[in-house]
């Protein structure tokens, strides 16, 4: 039985693989084709037309694509990047400290909008068609309806410039106690968190109720247990398939989508380094962000498979 | 003898789609003495289930008790809070699902389920409460009993399974247990254990219960007093002897004769020079990936050589696991055979349905068991008829639409259903159409797997009497899957016994062929008779049983 | 958004910019080249509190923390490279100029001590003595070599190198003698070397990622497209060094976020905010606007080589067609002056006051569109929110056209690549050109025949001839006739819109003080770090 | 619990009140969207208030924009964008990922396989991002937003509607058809898709909720619809700096964004129910 498993979960990270390949190529060729010439670019006003040649093939730009790419996946095989064109840095040093400002902004926003998100799913599927459930579902639309810069924007006027109870810079402020950690990231973990919510509390809900309809929780119930008992200890260990790859799919949202709260609260993630190397062409970068991106959100489905596995011990 | 439980014009009332309010339970008395059992009998819908239920003060979704008393050792349940209520349940009134497997919750462990109850209601300490499940579980003859409570449900058979729930039930010493069906889900053989063991707890330890069951032999074995229900109103109450001896309503008569045995429509005469059908020679079968020798890793099926006479029928019975349906499958190519050789009236099929012709699929045809899952739900009876009409015949409009009356003449449904879904007919009704668009397609055999199994003991006579009927008229040949012996003797000239993916033996009741083959033997002698006593008085072999045996 | 992305316009900010500074020395050389200065501005002026900045006395201390609108990983402390506001203002804060222009647009030694020729061909640099780099290494004329002769190398593609090729060669002749050879006179060098591109590095620098300067902060951080931090020199050489103990800097791409920064107290000054945002600060106490009247403008270009800009009348309708009091007053609120198709700005002394703006006269619109057979027509308006308010602008023209039957399809791309794909290129576009110090060097480049961003694709020889001839004059009445007609001919000629000029206005808290008006550009010409206080 | 009692012949609806009010709104938004140009009382790039931000009046009755334009014009216009882009968008990506996700069920194998592959692979990339590289890369009219946006939810719909074919695959009436001999097609339009319409619709419902929100957010990118058209996300950003004084400008397109999200979801979650009237 545990080989398996073993070998289930293997199957997730080859089928993850197989997905990856697929997506670098895909990006690869989606960034090559971004109109405008590099070294054109680069070279600004003092691009000569043997300037351009000269840096071309110093970029290896005179070569076909398709060497390119191999050229590319065998760096990235090796954990090289590559180098920015724009300003002759390596990849990887840009992305560094954005990269640990990303996964900490996701990973505070996972910390509390999961457990809201799960509380409300599992409540409102407990007491569903009660006035609660119908408040609950009504507002996840509701919240979901709204533009996040709107969020974020009204958030920002209210807490910082009337109430002056926040910072409305995520960074500006130098964070130096768990108080500041606290006020600086509230605003956008806040904002992310209605962003994110919404759908893990849908599909909890929805997840959840599919159990309780089941005949163990009736049993359940008639074995004399409380409705609140029946849907935790019963329906919920039933349900963790499908509430992780909700999570999973929420939470790929964090990884690569926050450009708007990056952008409003000054926050120095990955997003607005790829928006950045969109508007330079900074090829490199922006596949490098991609291919970040791609693998966050890949490895963000294949833990909800794996723990879907787990969870059931019919594959156990 | 003050009675423990004691129901006074209980009404139960469901809400409808449109917000309508019905009564499913029209005013039912009920009494139940201490250590009494009584069974609830009818077919599906006759509110059973519903009323056993009430005597824990549960409902189903969309219902409610409208009125009537449930006074069950002194607490009128209907009057109780929620809470009130669930002090009770699991307490002093427990219940055995229908289903076992799907009443274990999936994720958690057997002992862990088990005692639960003990947990809720505070009963016993952790390890006090193990013993006493593993104690249950030597009652109730489990094997493994130290250990079997640390599997998870998917780990134990379907019958050990069944017994894990009587044993869930009774942990908390109740005064009161529900039967739900307990054993219609099992094989026969594996039946005759579960019943003998949970008659055994209950009248050692001298605990009331409810039996709801369908089967009124099954019945028969184990109730003190039977009382028959039809569409929510209790048609008759009487002893156990009374009822099956005695029985005065029109109803519990009909019960009783769909278990008389039937006269057999001996056609075997007319087609006195036998000229194959279908041959199968050979045949292979199953699962998973192909092994070196070409064939695959679980054979479900292997080397079966069957052959079927036109215009005679051909019974393939057997315990679940047994292979038949695979076989079932693999004729009608829906799971192509490894090996082995098809012939349909001479020609030679291809293994897999993608590979033959429009006309060898037309001419066999295959009904499933679960004309649930075998109407698309979506559809009208209407178009759900008149596809394969289109489909094998090219029919259109008003000759497409004869034919449909027609079909629908043939298996005596109303034309009225033509424009209904299959969600809107009864059980009976759905098999019915199952088959008729076998029929649409004028197919020379008709391969039925089980169809009978879902339906209630006075449809399924019913739906095997049309069978017989039809094959008269139009000339088939049926090959009829089933586990129920009875079923299969009823319609079938040759019985092919199968057991673990072979064929084990064949035999022609109509030339009086007796089984010899010890399996055969233990399945004949597993099914239940009318009488209360056969129960007690079978005696099997235990070395037979432990051969063979499933539980 | 403002974002100016790979914005070439941007890039040139540097050479408008000037600086105010107590104690600076004036050469009778300097007096000379007034001529190519911008006087002083009626516009610039810091609203309602002028008088208190200047009457109150700085303060020590404090951590000035700013916001401008552009950023990315293309930052660079390179001043050669730097080609954004943001990269302008961490490098005034890093390095020193030869020269500089004050408020008054007249150049102003900084680390020259004096800037000599005889034929205004061949200079002589003094260089001022006692000046280290931050790293303690003292300034010689080796370093002048090399930072002026940078841009001339390809290989390091300065943004200047179009100006510096005028340059035939720098030499060190002693220590702190360095010699200039131009290839033709021009008087104006001082006011070239003012430019931030030419920044003075540290001979043979090749990271320029450590900032080492001789500027009034060090560097602390620098972190491309996120910030940088900045601490007080404790050596510079002016006397006092900057008053703020740390200067950290970023850019806020979001209009709003960067208001509403300012106004939570995050930071103290934000840059350049849209006109929609004004009423907001204005009604909170504590924040006041600081405007600076200046030779910005955003253009509407319309190509003399291609269709339907090769029809002299389809032009002459739309520079009716435009309501430019409209702009001003809507797009604008006001923070403009109304244009009249030519570069040179009231701000300057060259700016030609008997040329009319063209008033918005849909009537005549019409005749010219129907003459040049266009009417009814739909012709595609490339704009961008690259350029300053340039997508309103489109959509006033737009709908002013609409109603006289002009089909005028505008079509918005991303600001993103849109000053290398669409500026220059499409056939009606708009740009956005940023304040130069003097008209020679706003026509040579954008209107003479041979100019790098010949907008419109202008071509005259008579023009080419008139822009050699002034660079030439020592005649100021003179010079500023020619300068006179070649505006009519730019406004009449050219397939160049220029609606109004555009005010730049930062907002900051009143905190702040020391932050002057600059009539060539905003936060005080890039460098206002040096010079502002925090009143705590 | 199913009971046999005589069936009722009749069929009739049922459509709970909630539903009826989304779908007034919707077929509110959907008339203006159709009427826009006829009833806007200003054409929607004219200034006609010399102050910006105005109050509602009686002569601008949802007041003016940040360059006093009329709001009630421009919402009115941008509702021809935000129901028509979304709608569009978000029918091509059902009908692509549906279509396909059964066909992945149906056919299964290989096709299964890569199909799944090559879509979760494009659902990895966050759309905001795609959205701009795409904008960047070939720039943005009304037909390559619908087309962008319609690619980005494509894979979620085919991931869903693959799920829910998955199961209905395994039904014994999908198995009846294929040994009739049916195609392929046959079996995903004629048997599936009747049967998980239900949940697709809901899903849907779902999905354009995020298309209207990512049309919004590409506007705050900067892409979007052309000027001076607008959809209603691009008018919230456009005139987001009128929040901190309430001004209508700001505040309305917020409200009819969420009322149009929130009343298909309403309608969907409550559509009418045909009802057998029938017990249980």
């Amino acid at each position: 039985m545990r080989t398996f498993v073993l070998n289930l979960i293997a199957h997730r990270l080859l089928i993850a693989g197989l997905t990856l390949l697929i997506v670098s190529f895909a990006v690869f060729f989606a960034t090559a084709m971004l109109p405008g010439d590099t070294a054109t670019i680069l070279l600004g006003q003092a691009a000569t037309p043997e300037a351009v040649a000269g840096l071309r093939a110093a970029m290896h730009l005179d070569e076909p694509a398709v060497f390119r790419f191999f050229r590319w996946l065998a760096g990235l095989a090796q954990g090289d990047l590559g180098t920015s064109y724009v300003n002759n840095v390596a990849v990887a040093d840009l992305i560094g400290g954005r990269f640990v400002n990303t996964m900490r902004l996701a990973g505070i926003t996972t910390l509390i909008a999961v457990p809201v998100a799960l509380t409300l799913g599992i409540t409102a599927a407990m007491f569903r068609g009660s006035l609660y459930d119908r408040i609950v579902t009504i507002l996840t639309i509701g919240v979901i309806s709204v533009p996040e810069f709107m969020i974020a924007t009204s958030a920002v006027l209210v807490f910082s410039v009337y109430l002056k109870w926040l910072p409305a810079l995520s960074f500006a402020n130098e964070v130096t106690s768990f108080w500041q950690v606290l006020k600086v990231y509230a605003m956008p973990v806040i904002t992310l968190a209605f962003v994110v919510s919404a759908q893990m509390i849908r599909m909890t809900r929805a997840a959840v109720i599919d159990t309780i309809n089941t005949p163990y929780v009736e049993a359940a119930l008639l074995k004399g247990a409380s409705r609140p008992r029946a849907v935790l200890y019963h329906a919920l260990p039933n349900a963790v398939g499908p509430i992780a790859n909700a999570i999973a799919l929420s939470l790929s949202y964090l990884v690569g989508g926050v450009i708007i709260v990056e952008t409003i609260f000054n926050y120095p993630g990955v997003a607005k380094l790829m928006v950045d190397g969109v508007s330079t062409r900074d090829l490199p970068l922006i596949q490098s962000c991609a291919i970040i991106f791609c693998i966050g959100y890949l490895a963000l489905i294949t833990l909800a498979d794996i723990v879907a596995i787990l969870a059931n011990p019919r594959l156990r | 003898m003050e009675n423990l439980v004691e129901i006074r014009g209980l009404k139960v009332e469901a809400t409808t789609d449109s917000g309508r309010r019905l009564d499913i339970i029209k005013g039912v008395d009920l009494d139940i003495a201490p250590g009494e059992i009584v069974a609830l009998i009818g077919e599906s819908g006759s509110g059973k289930t519903t009323i056993a239920l009430t005597l824990m003060g549960y409902t189903r979704t969309g219902c409610r008790i409208s009125g009537g008393s449930i006074h069950v050792a002194g607490k009128d349940m209907v009057t109780l809070s929620e809470r009130q209520r669930a002090m009770i349940r699991g307490r002093e009134i427990s219940y055995v699902p229908q289903s076992a497997a799907a009443a274990f919750n999936p994720t958690k462990r057997i002992i862990d389920q088990v005692v639960e109850v003990t947990h809720i209601h505070k009963l016993l300490p952790p390890a006090e409460a193990r013993q006493k499940a593993i104690s249950l579980f030597k009652a109730l003859s489990l094997p493994n009993p130290e250990q079997i409570g640390d599997r998870y449900p998917h780990q134990v058979s379907g019958g050990q399974l069944q017994r894990l729930a009587a044993a869930m039930a009774l942990i908390s010493d109740p005064k009161l247990v529900i039967f739900d069906e307990p054993t219609t889900a099992l094989d026969v053989t594996t039946q005759i254990e579960v019943l003998r063991a949970f008659k055994s707890v209950m009248k050692k330890s001298g605990i009331a219960g409810v039996y709801v069951s369908h089967d009124l032999a099954v019945v028969a074995q184990i109730a003190d007093r039977i009382l028959v229900l039809r569409n929510g109103e209790v048609q008759e109450v009487g002893s156990t002897e009374t009822i099956l001896n005695n029985a005065k309503h029109p109803y519990t008569r009909e019960l009783l004769s769909a278990f008389e045995p039937k006269p057999r429509g001996d056609n075997l005469g007319a087609v006195s020079q036998a000229q194959p059908l279908l041959e199968i020679d050979a045949l292979t079968a199953g699962y998973g990936p192909i092994q070196e020798d070409g064939l695959p890793l679980v054979r479900a099926v292997q080397e079966a050589s069957i052959t079927v006479q036109k215009g005679r029928n051909l019974g393939i019975i057997g315990e679940s696991g047994c292979g038949k349906s695979t076989l079932a499958r693999s004729i009608a190519g829906i799971l192509p055979a490894s090996s082995g050789k098809l012939t349909l009236d001479g020609q030679q099929l291809a293994p897999s349905a993608r590979q033959r012709s429009h006309e060898q699929l037309r001419e066999l045809q295959i009904v499933f068991q679960h004309a649930d899952t075998s109407l698309n739900p979506a559809k009208s009876i209407e178009d759900i008829l008149g596809r394969p009409l289109t489909f094998y015949h090219g029919m259109k409009g008003s000759q497409r639409s004869a034919r449909i009356d027609q079909l629908l003449d043939m298996v005596q449904l109303p034309k009225a259903l033509r424009s209904r879904t299959p969600a809107e007919l009864s059980g009976g009704q759905k098999q019915r159409v199952n088959f008729a668009r076998a029929l649409a397609a004028e197919p020379k055999i008709i391969l039925c797997d089980e169809i009978t199994s879902a339906l209630d003991t006075v449809v399924a006579a019913a739906v095997i009497d049309l069978l017989k009927e039809l094959q008269r008229e139009l000339a088939l040949s049926y090959i009829f899957i089933s586990h129920d012996l009875s079923v299969v003797e009823a319609i079938c000239d040759e019985i092919v016994v199968m057991y673990r993916g072979q064929k084990v033996e064949q035999i022609t009741p109509a030339i009086s062929k007796i089984p010899q083959h010890p399996y055969s033997q233990l399945l004949f002698s597993s099914v239940p008779k009318l009488d209360p006593n056969w129960l007690d008085s079978l005696e099997r072999d235990p070395e037979l049983v432990k051969a063979y045996g499933q539980a | 958004m403002h974002n100016k992305i790979t914005n070439w316009t941007a890039s040139d900010d540097a050479m408008v910019e000037n600086a105010i500074r107590r104690g600076a020395t004036r050469r009778e050389l300097l007096s000379m080249m007034l001529a190519g200065g911008v006087a002083m501005s009626a516009g610039g002026m810091i609203l309602g509190r002028a008088s208190d900045a200047i009457a109150a006395t700085p303060k020590s201390g404090g951590n000035l923390k700013a916001a401008g609108w552009s950023s990315s990983t293309a930052d660079t402390l390179d001043p050669a490279k730097a080609s954004l506001s943001t990269d302008y203002v961490r490098c005034c804060a890093l390095y020193n100029r030869l020269t500089f222009l004050d408020q008054a647009g007249i150049a102003q030694m900084e680390l020259a001590e004096k800037i000599e020729s005889a034929d205004a061909k061949t200079w002589t640099v003094k260089l001022r003595s006692g000046v280290t780099f931050h790293d303690g290494k003292s300034l010689t004329s080796t370093d002048v070599v090399f930072s002026l002769k940078r841009h001339l190398d390809p290989a390091v593609g300065s943004k200047v190198n179009a100006i510096a090729k005028q340059i035939t060669d720098v030499k060190a002749v002693d220590p702190t003698t360095v010699e200039i050879v131009l290839a033709n006179p021009n008087a104006d060098l001082p006011t070239i070397l003012s430019q931030h591109h030419f920044m003075i590095v540290q001979d043979g620098t090749t990271d320029f990622s450590k900032g080492i300067g001789t500027g009034a902060f060090k560097l602390e951080t620098f972190e491309p497209g996120v910030k940088s931090i900045f601490a007080k020199n404790p050596n510079y050489f002016k006397s006092g060094g900057a008053h703020v103990d740390s200067f950290e800097f970023f850019a806020i791409s979001d209009d709003n976020a960067r208001v509403n920064a300012l106004l939570s107290g995050d930071i103290h000054l934000a840059a350049s905010i849209k006109p929609r945002s004004m009423r907001l600060v204005e009604s909170q106490p504590g924040f006041v606007l600081s405007k600076t009247t200046s030779g910005n403008y955003t253009d509407l270009n319309i190509r003399l080589d291609m269709t339907p800009g090769d029809k002299a009348d389809f032009i002459t309708g739309m520079k009716y067609i435009t309501n430019r009091e409209q702009i001003q007053k809507s797009v604008l609120r006001g923070l403009a002056e109304v244009a009249n198709d030519q570069p040179i700005s009231p701000a300057s002394v060259y700016h030609n006051a008997e040329l009319k703006p063209k008033a918005f006269d849909p009537e005549k619109a019409k005749f010219h569109f129907e003459k040049a057979g266009v009417l009814g027509q739909k012709i595609p308006i490339i704009t961008s929110d690259a350029a300053t308010s340039a997508v309103e602008m489109a959509t006033i023209v737009q709908q002013s056209a609409a109603e006289i039957g002009m089909n005028l399809d505008v079509q918005r791309v991303p600001n993103d690549g849109y000053w290398s794909n669409y500026w220059l290129k499409a056939p009606i576009h708009f740009g956005n050109i940023n304040p130069r110090p003097t008209p020679d060097i706003l026509f040579s480049l954008l209107y003479a025949s041979n100019a790098p961003w010949n907008e419109s694709q202008y071509k005259s020889e008579k023009f080419d001839s008139m822009l050699v001839e002034a660079r030439g004059l020592l005649d100021e009445a003179k010079r500023k006739e020619i300068y006179g007609q070649m505006q009519v001919m730019v406004a009449e000629e050219a397939g160049t819109i220029i609606p109004v000029y555009i005010s730049n206005v930062d907002a900051i808290t009143e905190k702040l003080k020391g932050l002057e008006a600059n009539p060539l550009g905003g936060m005080m010409g890039y460098a206002f770090a040096e010079y502002v206080w925090i009143d705590a | 619990m199913t009971l046999s009692t005589p069936f009722s012949s009749k069929v009739s609806y049922s459509f709970s009140w909630v539903g009826m009010v989304g779908l007034a709104i919707i077929v509110f938004w959907a008339v203006i969207a159709l009427a826009a140009p006829h009833i806007i009382p200003y054409p929607i790039g004219e200034i006609v208030d010399e102050d910006y931000f105005g109050p509602m009046s009686s002569k601008l009755l949802l007041g003016s924009d940040y360059l006093g334009r009329d709001m009630l014009s421009r919402l009115m216009m941008g509702a021809r964008y935000t129901v028509g882009i979304s709608l569009a968008a978000v029918c091509i990506a059902c009908f692509t990922g549906t279509a396909l996700g059964m066909a992945a069920a149906v056919i299964g194998g290989w096709f299964d396989t890569i199909l799944s592959r090559f879509l979760d692979a494009l659902n990895s990339i966050p759309s905001k991002l795609s959205g701009l590289v795409v904008a960047a890369a070939i720039g943005s009219s009304i037909n390559v937003l619908i087309v962008m946006l319609a690619v980005i939810y494509t894979p979620g719909a085919y991931r869903f509607a693959r799920a829910l074919a998955v199961n209905v695959n395994t039904m014994d009436y999908i198995t009846v058809a294929r040994t009739r001999g049916e195609s392929i097609l046959y079996i995903i339009f004629s048997e599936i898709l009747p049967n998980i319409i239900g949940p697709l619709l809901a899903d849907f419902g779902i999905r354009f909720v995020f298309i209207t929100l990512l049309l919004s957010g590409l506007s705050f990118l900067g892409l979007g619809v052309q000027p001076p058209y607008a959809d209603w996300g691009a008018l919230v950003h456009e005139n987001i700096s009128g929040l901190p004084f309430g001004a209508p400008a700001v505040i309305v397109p917020s409200l009819a964004i969420a009322s149009l999200t929130i009343s298909v979801n309403l309608l969907i979650d409550n559509l009418p129910k045909k009802i057998r009237d029938r017990s249980a």
